[in-house]
């Protein structure tokens, strides 16, 4: 198999995406309560059901369209790629798959961008490429974003939605990406350049027991699911019930991992206060849109 | 009592036995005098049992498939954490308790001393028998365990003891527990905090390198595996039960163990790990001894290389190799194609 | 609903409500009418009352006892945390969880403006009604509560933004969960690490300052006093049960408030506190706005002079100033007799 | 009153200590197992019951004359004497009964000393002093031992038994003791000099919630009351059942607060190599007694 395809479609979206993720046809119904919806009344309210409130998952660009100034958006570390390291059965038809499907050419998009007119590097995963897991290419986006937000000075926004963990695929070159992106953010820590982390569903192992937990502030969107291990592997080993919200925000933010549950209503404006409270004394000036 | 056995390790169990059975006819002097009126030289006996034995385990052992190599690295007679710091260390002092509500059995750590200098040494501990398997929860850390942890690398940064771990866990701990003491916080600030020890860092992947429950403590300045230790990002079981191209089977875990390519073969390769310590032909648990002496030697090796090396170069080189990890390639955008690998590719190239 | 009151506020409420009715009648056309035909004139009638009232409110203020005192900083109706930072700041973002196993509601953080400027603000939280109390403990803070603080205490450190602490709590939690959580130890570290608080700290007693529940989160530059708060090394009704001196009767609190010299009057005569911020007559409930504008400024005026210090000038001043809190005296050895103050010398001084 | 009494008695202990604390009598009954024992045999046994283990409370004196080597001990910091600073009612009398009663001039006793050949200095609290309670001779005392440790780069270690945590007859001074001890062990962490503290009974409130808590290692003989609010207060407040170890040594082990639980047979070894292990880079030289 010898993928032909270009992966990169037409920008479309305020911020040059690819809008690929509303529910296709008239009708859609809420995974949560069931309800049938127009699709267009659910895409008008934020991807939020209006009856149940639950957050439908965004791609990585729609959330950075609905987070950043229009417009303000300058994409970085695109064209760094997965490869195939390990020769693993599957991965590379998997990799042209993710790549086509989604328009992406990796599970995270980075750039740098404005919220409400202050400079910030941001970066958003994208749950269908490839349950947003994170490899070589993901660890290596990440840390430059970070690394940019050290050189420049300005605070890094993530979204999360790595639901799943490390890639395995790429094996151990995966599961030291926890180490590099925990490196880089060592680095963002002792540079103290702040670095906001937005948790989203879903959030799960390798990335959350990385750089989705080491936020200095934790932002949570309601109802996401968080945690490290499977809900399968969590109920096997227990032999006992476990709490009908584990492992979502709610649970999350009661055991003091998280800091706000912030409805993603309130997100760019909660995420635009704290970037004008963490501005750095003296630079706290607003460049216009 | 039975040793607990591989399946390839049986054939040279026999042969142990044989030759077991040989001297304890040797050392009685009734059936040597049988031997001897039969003309069997018993001491030839014994030598000739023995090269095939050891003929038998050097076959067995150079071909050791990968599964086999998670087979080793679990094998229930293996040393762990605590048989390698008593043997290659003095004084140790094991200190306990994360000073915040619990102490953790299967992490253990305390200052000692590696060839007359002080080190911190630290490491994911096992139990040998059912009772100490439970208590240390099988080497699966719970967030208290790398709280702890991380307490006396950071006390051992403070009084400028290098810091070695010992990494031999299956994962870290997963249960409701675990979950709502914040296990995923807990390693992902681990392994980001030690980013910041002002001291040499080796790290000894003596069994088990289990994904983030190795990570939590194995951030290093330098990465030692033992010959037959494993180091991966999933357990190969886990990895074949979730994808189809292993027919969603547990049962077909070497095939996943083969394409995960965890051996310590395999992360020196990758530049994961920087050297690989030999162990006694069949493994370490065959003589303790001798595996503990050759990994000590290695450490302090580590160790006096890196004591000459200045702070910042050192904080800096850490960064760097981390940073550095993984496969990936940078495309210009008209060269835009899919990936794939050579082995892959169906069909002939254009 | 009938307002709370003290014992000694309750001549000041009868006349409020008079003043209350005087005013309802006054903006009545009819009984206006009817006090204008009885040749009445209701608003002086008003300023009459409310002289009487100020006049009273006056004399019980100028004489409270120190047990009043500590009625008043515990008064149900007093401002808290939130109603001071919801007053004197904008933009307050709250942060939640000691990213170890909770978030206490007895501890309340985040940060926010003051004057424009970025701070963190930290404090104790009492609840208003029964529920909200027994939510937010009773401002009593459990070990996560404390850690919670620390926590966010070091991130506006690395951010360079002051800190500011409100304290207003009875005691630290001391059940069983609070032992096992290690409530001694994260009292005791937090005291220890802002110490290494490279920002200034101000530090505003609003309301009970009890022992150290309190001290967990208040050591600062500066300690800054509302008028009718106190500072006390144990609750009075716990002194007066323990020691004898009291007839181990806790009925007589007020003996041990009064012994125990725990208003901020005595706080400031012990140079613990650097200064007082007047309450509105009455005290900071009466007028919270009011408080709140004070104790704002107050704030505002020793961040300011704060923040022209150098950080190693700032440090250096933290630690003399709790370094050399104490009274003792240093006596040769030819000298030691039992140090004795005057006023519990019985007979005359040879 | 005014008391005429001197209050230092003859030096009569291997370090100048006054041996007050040896059970009247030729017979001493064992507070835990009630056994009738000679009172020489526990003498000889370092005051350990020998059937049951009981470990006696120790005065001052005799736990630095168990802990250091003969002759080693200099006394520091003896002539800070606390005063009556608030004119407390019964404080002076108090005070004047304690001194005259220990022999001692305040709760703890100061000094330098070797032990098995390396310099540290050294602080043990006598509970019969008022409850080893802290006033601000004792938080004066303690900050003079830290500053030492920390001029001369050598070990403080510790040995509370401080049963009565802060002196509240000194009323807002002794709290703030409570931040002039962590004041100087923040000037210790920062110099990086170890503190070494070992819990012996009975540790609590005030104390343990300050210094007590902050050794870099911590030690606690076996079954002593270490712990934060009284029993009492604790059973009050929750009306629950509490362990039976509840504020035991035990009970903070498993709470993760103690580093080891050392028999005090093993003190003086346990602190040897610890102070071993603990020598700076090149300054590892015993000192010879
Ligand atoms: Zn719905
Ligand atoms: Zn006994």
């Amino acid at each position: 198999m010898r993928a032909k395809s270009r992966w990169f479609t037409k920008p479309s979206g305020r911020n040059g995406s690819a809008v690929t993720n509303m529910p296709e046809g008239l009708w859609v119904k809420c995974p949560r309560c069931a309800e049938i919806h127009f699709a267009k009344d659910i895409e008008r309210n934020l991807r939020i059901c209006t009856k149940c409130d639950y957050h439908y998952r965004l791609h990585a660009y729609e959330r950075i369209d609905l987070t950043v100034d229009e417009g303000s958006f300058v994409k970085i570390n695109d064209d760094v790629m997965s490869v195939d390291p390990l020769g693993f059965p599957g991965y590379p038809e998997k990799l042209a798959r993710a790549i086509s499907s989604t328009g992406l050419t990796d599970a995270v998009v980075c750039g740098e961008a404005l919220i409400d007119g202050r400079r910030c590097v941001i970066s958003a995963a994208d749950f269908d490429f490839l349950g947003g897991s994170m490899g070589s290419a993901v660890g290596e986006r990440l840390v430059r974003a970070m690394e940019l937000s050290v050189e420049l000075r300005i605070p890094f926004v993530l979204f999360t939605a790595n639901g799943g963990g490390a890639r395995m695929f790429e094996g151990l070159y995966s599961l030291m990406q926890m180490a590099k992106t925990s490196a880089g953010l060592a680095k963002m820590e002792r540079a103290a350049v702040p670095y906001i982390v937005v948790l989203t569903d879903p959030t799960m192992a390798g990335v959350y027991a990385s750089y989705a937990s080491l936020g200095d502030i934790i932002l949570a969107e309601p109802g996401a699911l968080i945690g490290f291990a499977g809900r399968r592997v969590g109920n096997q080993d227990m032999g006992m019930k476990l709490p009908d919200d584990f492992q979502s925000s709610e649970f999350q933010f009661r055991c003091g991992m998280v800091d706000q549950i912030v409805h993603r209503r309130e997100l760019r404006s909660t995420l635009a206060t704290l970037l004008m409270l963490l501005a750095e004394e003296g630079s706290d000036v607003k460049t216009s849109a | 009592m039975l040793k607990p056995l591989l399946d390839f390790e049986k054939p040279i169990a026999e042969l142990d036995t044989l030759i077991e059975e040989l001297k304890r006819s040797a050392a009685n002097d009734e059936r040597r005098k049988a031997a001897e009126h039969d003309n069997v030289d018993i001491e030839s006996e014994i030598s000739r049992v023995e090269e095939r034995r050891d003929k038998v385990m050097r076959e067995v052992f150079a071909n050791l498939t990968p599964w086999n190599r998670v087979q080793m690295a679990r094998h229930p007679m293996r040393p762990y954490t605590l048989d390698y710091i008593n043997a290659i260390c003095t004084n140790f002092v094991e200190l306990h308790g994360d000073r915040i509500g619990a102490d953790d059995p299967a992490i253990v750590g305390g200052f000692c001393q590696l060839n007359g200098q002080t080190i911190m040494a630290i490491g994911h501990q096992k139990g040998r028998d059912l009772k100490e398997r439970q208590h240390r929860n099988f080497g699966s850390a719970r967030p208290s365990g790398f709280r702890k942890a991380l307490r006396l690398m950071q006390l051992a940064a403070r009084f400028r003891k290098p810091i070695v771990t010992f990494i031999d866990t299956p994962a870290a701990e997963a249960n409701l527990m675990a979950e709502e003491e914040g296990i995923s916080r807990a390693i992902a600030y681990n392994i980001q905090q030690m980013f910041h020890l002002e001291v040499p860092i080796v790290v000894a992947v003596i069994g088990e390198g289990g994904s983030g429950g190795a990570l939590g403590i194995a951030v290093g300045d330098r990465v030692i595996m033992m010959e037959h230790s494993i180091y991966s990002v999933i357990p190969p079981e886990s990895c074949a039960a979730i994808l189809s191209e292993f027919g969603r089977d547990r049962g077909r875990a070497s095939d996943a163990a083969a394409a995960l390519k965890l051996t310590a073969q395999h992360a020196l390769q990758f530049h994961i790990a920087d050297s690989i310590v030999s162990e006694p032909l069949g493994g370490a648990h065959r003589d303790p001894i001798a595996a503990a002496r050759v990994l000590g030697n290695a450490i302090a090796a580590e160790l006096k290389e890196l004591a000459s090396v200045p702070t910042p170069v050192l904080l800096d080189a850490r960064y760097k190799r981390y940073r550095s990890i993984g496969s990936w390639e940078e495309i210009e955008r008209e060269a835009l194609i899919v990936p794939v690998p050579a082995d892959h590719v169906e069909g002939p190239m254009p």
